[in-house]
Formats: structure tokens, C-alpha cells, sequence
């Protein structure tokens, strides 16, 4: 299933809520404030790359760049636009968001 | 919550159809008005005979907390709400362990009976539904 | 070929929700996707006053879902006990948005393949 | 005895704001200090609207600060570009209410002895 | 000054931020879903046990009730009503929000 | 940012009290317009000629970042407005250190020039106000 999360992880639990519910099948999409979550450096960073050896994390790049936050993503984060979202919403049975 | 049923209108075929409908409660009663709003989309859920199931995660445990006493705030006690649910056959309330612990809270705190089960199973609780509706 | 539902939560220029749903919407379409409804529920009844009027530069955030829901035969409903708590009526309803009750969200939930929230 | 300014950043029923900006006006009145102004912004805007319509067993957060304003000569300004983008016009205002400037903000800052935010 | 958080501690960190803040003479008052704040045996208490030792903490009562919370507040953390919360309003010079 | 300056009305009468206004910045930009808004009054708060001070903090610090480019989500990047404030004699804009280095962020990374301040510093500017808004 996949995971969207709009909040930043630096204000609210919603992240590292999400993180705990995660299953095989599950990838995680980092949109609106969300995208803070994708961030080298940060204070959250390293439960992110962990995560990330186990499932895919996406973050919406309409969403990074807005916030100037183009050059900081951690490798390994995929980056999609709208029509990558639209994807990731058809090619997983459920989607929950993580508001 | 008489409001909550008006206007459910079936004109289109939707009959027959039964999906497993989850709802994630993951916010405070009062400081917002979700618990409320999504108390109400579960129980039009179940006059859909839907097969309905409440996951209350974070500080949503606190939705389903005894002893609310509202009067002080002027705003209406919904949480005898939760106990009528059995009354529209929604059994299945579901609260995440270490969110109720993290709380100070245990199972003889709720108003009404829940299944408390850890996040891994939460976890495959949510993989078996197919709407989820998180606010 | 997928039909999607979509559930927006709040209201419009306060939460980036009502941008991304519609961003969404419009990127689903275009790709061949189907949009059955679109359903405003909490603070997201807002998102069809006709009165909104933001300033001139800005993007017009209920005239961009009133044409998307024209041209593309998209059901645009707002959830009548929350719009009356928060003084959304016929009144001050924008054309090509209707307003109905919370068994459409049920209903959008039943018939489509995928229902998507965006919310705060 | 003090003059305070109120200001209320969140729409009603939806964030618990509005509710404790209100009883703390009242309160406040009740010990004989003086609220000269609430001025409503961001989403506060929407707690001005006369098409606000909750269930019968709910309080009425608009005509509660209307007849608030009435009764104790409170100052009830709506932030106009705050309104316009949200779908508060003269239309739908509820009398009692005025819309104007964010000045009226800065002022209340300035004249009264403590200004107190309530928001999200 | 006084200090009014009034979101849950367990969601956002609007109570940790302002607690880096407070100096001589300050005090807090917790309002709203800021009063799971002043609850014991949570993830926050020892947090707010330690701050309790040199700053003043209130509650506001009526938000406590509504919730439920009456029998789990910490030792030490006072409860006021609203026309105790206006007087905590008067009696300090100015007044934050920490939203 | 036009609207933000129509309606002001001085008619009664403040003239000549000034008071130092502390606006405290915590949130995000984009995902809430609470930062934007919030720019909207600290502008007109420059126009009764009060004295004005910015604090960015938590995620507030994010408001101030460079190279915001926010064609792709169809809203008006606002960020070369805090570049304006300069003619509007706005210059106290403070950044506490410890949200800046938690995020990953230094100096070189804001749009404007800000002075980057304790926690304790930054309280100490608290208590020097008359007027304090957040949003």
C-alpha cells in the first residue's frame, strides 16, 4: 500500500508514525511540508535512510523545489511529479494518508 | 447527529457492493473537530452495510478516553457516541498499544470495549482493507 | 484506465490540500485516468463559495474546480452538515458544485478503484 | 481594570479557537476589564458568516460573538484580504461584524494593554 | 511573560519549542489539546516535571475536563479556569501563543 | 502584495506611541499560508511606524531559504518579499540557531540577511517586547 505524509517531521509525528505501520508492498510519499522528510542533514534524516533500505521512499518534486529544498534530498529518494503520484496511487491497491 | 444522516441518497448502483472501510483516528478530541466529523462518516458507512472497522492511533486513543465532561467548553460530549456503535453492528475498534501506553492509558480507561493490538498488527489490519480513511 | 475518488479536507489558500488534490485531479485526467467525484468534506466546503475572490495574481482556487469538474464530467460535492456549520448554503454555492450528504463519500469510496485524501 | 485585544486566527467549530477566544472575552468582561476590539483573521474570518448554520444542539459561535460584541460594545473586525480570499463579502456578513483592514490589527496592538492570540 | 501552548505534546512540538524559551518570571499555561501536556505517566511528563521545578505550569480546567484528564494531572501543575486565565493575562506583560 | 496595504485606517488616534512588535515565525511556507499572511501584517505594521522585529524558529526557518521555485505547484512564491522589508526599515530579523542547524541549514542559505541567535538570546528578545504575534 502506499503511504502519503504532508507534514513536516520537524513539527509533527506523522512521519515517524507512518514509519511503524510499514509492510512488505509498502512505499511511503512525501508531499506538501512532507517533503522536509526527504532532507539530508536534518534532524530526521537518519531514520529516513533507514527506512529507506527496506521500502521505497518518493517525495513530489513540484512539492522540493517549491521550498527551495532541490539540492538536499537524501539519495536514494525517488523523485515524481503529479503524474508519478497518479502512478504510485494506481500501481498500489490502497493508499493512506498520513495527515 | 441527526444532521450526519440526512441526505444519504442511494440513486446510484452501489448495492451489494461490501468493502472493508477503515477509519484512522490520529487527533486529540475538542482541539479539532475531526473526531467528530469522521464519528460522523462512520455510521453513514455502516447504514451503507459496509464492513467498517476504527483504528485509533496516536493521540486519536484519547477520542475514546472515559470521563469527558464538556460543559466547562461549551461544546457537546460526543464520546457516548462510540458506545451507541454497536447499535449499527460496528464492533471492530481497534487501538495501537504502544500509542495507548505512551499515554499513560490502559484498556479499563475506554469507553466502550476495544481490541488493543501492537503496530505490526495494526500494521496487517490496514494491508486487508480496501478504503482507507484517514482525518 | 482507473476511476478515482478524491476527498479534500480543508479549505482553500490556508492548506496546500486543495492544490494538491486538484494538481492530482488534472495529472489523473490527463493520463487517461477517471475522476468520478470529488468530495469536500470538514473545512474543504469552503472550496466552493462563489463568493472567493482572491487577489488578482493568485490562482483562483473554486473557479479552477468548477472548470475541471465542467470539462471533464466530474461530480463536485460538498458535504451538507458541515457546509451548514460552517455557512455554506445554495446561497453562496458556486455553480457546478452540489451539495449533498456524506453517503456520497461512502458511495465514491464503494464504486471507485482507489479513494485519495488529501487533508492536514 | 484592563483594555484587551483579541485576535482569532482559526474558522469556527473546526479548531477550538474561536470557542476560547470567546470565553476568555467573556471572562474577561465578567472581571470588569474592557475587550475593545476582536479582530478575525486567516481563517477567523469565517466566524462572521450569517449563513452559519450548526445543528440545533450545538452553540452558535457567530451570533455568540455578535451578541458578545453587541452587549459589551466589542469591536468586531474581519480582516479584508483574509475575507475576500476566503468568501467573506458584505453579502454574507453577519451584522455586528465589519470588514476592514489589517491596521485595525496593528491599532489594536498599540492601544491595548495586552493583545492574546488564539489560533492554531 | 506568560506562554499559552495549546497543542498535544505527543503530536507537535509546539510545548517542547517554547519550553527553550522561558527565562525568569515566565510561566506557561497549558489550553486547549496543549493540556495532555500536563498529564503524568506520558512520554512528555518528565519533561514537564523538570521545567516545574523552575517555572510555574497552569492548566486551564475546563480544557482538562472536556477531555477526560481531571484524575491524571501532575503534582505541582496548577488548574485555573478561564477567569483565571484572564488574570494570568493581566498579571504578566505580555502574553505568547505558541500555535 | 497589494491588498495587504489597502485599508488602513488611522482614524483613531495612535499617533506617536511606539511599540516594539515580536512576530514569531514557526511554520513552513507553502504547506499553510500562515507565513504569508503573517508577512501581510508585519508590512502594515512597518506603516504605523512601529518597532518591528522577525523570529524565525522550528520550521519557521524554512520561510527564509533561498531558490523557492514554486511554478510546479501553481502558487506565488513569496520568499523575495522578505528581500523588500529592507525598505520598509524592517531589519531585526533573528534566526535561532539550533532549528537552523537541526535542519541542516546555515547562514549562507537564507535569502536575507538574518542574525542567527541563541535559544537564550532569542528568549532574552521576548522579554523586551510589548506586542507579540504568531502565527
Amino acid at each position: 500500500m502506499l503511504h502519503t505524509v504532508n507534514k513536516s517531521p520537524t513539527e509533527r509525528n506523522a512521519l515517524e508514525s507512518c514509519l511503524k505501520y510499514l509492510k512488505k508492498g509498502s512505499a511511503v510519499l512525501l508531499i506538501e511540508d512532507g517533503v522536509y522528510g526527504a532532507l539530508k542533514g536534518t534532524a530526521t534524516t537518519k531514520m529516513v535512510e533507514q527506512t529507506l533500505k527496506s521500502f521505497p521512499i518518493y517525495a513530489l518534486y513540484p512539492d522540493i523545489e517549491a521550498r527551495g529544498m532541490q539540492d538536499r534530498v537524501i539519495d536514494g529518494i525517488k523523485l515524481v511529479d503529479y503524474s508519478g503520484f497518479v502512478d504510485l496511487v494506481a500501481e498500489h491497491p490502497t493508499v493512506q494518508a498520513w495527515l | 447527529m441527526s444532521e450526519a444522516t440526512g441526505g444519504i441518497e442511494m440513486e446510484e448502483d452501489s448495492s451489494g457492493k461490501i468493502k472493508k472501510f477503515l477509519y484512522v483516528n490520529r487527533k486529540a478530541p475538542y482541539g479539532t473537530i475531526y473526531a467528530l466529523e469522521s464519528l460522523e462518516v462512520v455510521l453513514i458507512t455502516a447504514a451503507f452495510d459496509q464492513d467498517v472497522s476504527l483504528a485509533f492511533i496516536d493521540d486519536g486513543v484519547y477520542q475514546v478516553v472515559k470521563g469527558q465532561h464538556t460543559k466547562g467548553i461549551d461544546v457537546k460530549n460526543f464520546s457516548p457516541t462510540y458506545r451507541a456503535l454497536e447499535g449499527y453492528d460496528i464492533e471492530k475498534l481497534y487501538v495501537e498499544k504502544e500509542s495507548m501506553e505512551t499515554r499513560g492509558l490502559k484498556e479499563s480507561d475506554f469507553i466502550v470495549p476495544v481490541k488493543v493490538i501492537s503496530a505490526q498488527e495494526m500494521g496487517d489490519l490496514m494491508l486487508t482493507q480496501d478504503v482507507i480513511l484517514s482525518f | 484506465m482507473m476511476k478515482f475518488g478524491i476527498l479534500v479536507n480543508e479549505g482553500p489558500y490556508t492548506h496546500q490540500a486543495s492544490d494538491t488534490a486538484y494538481l492530482f485531479a488534472k495529472a489523473a485526467i490527463e493520463k487517461g485516468h477517471k475522476i468520478h467525484r470529488v468530495f469536500f468534506y470538514h473545512d474543504g466546503v469552503y472550496n466552493s463559495s462563489r463568493l472567493t475572490e482572491p487577489p488578482t495574481d493568485d490562482r483562483h482556487i473554486v473557479n479552477r474546480w468548477q472548470k475541471l469538474g465542467k470539462d471533464h464530467h466530474i461530480d463536485l460535492v460538498v458535504c451538507v452538515a458541515a457546509a451548514l456549520r460552517r455557512g455554506i448554503k445554495d446561497e453562496n454555492l458556486l455553480e457546478g458544485f452540489r451539495i449533498s450528504g456524506l453517503g456520497q463519500l461512502v458511495e465514491s469510496g464503494i464504486q471507485s478503484d482507489r479513494l485519495v485524501v488529501f487533508g492536514d
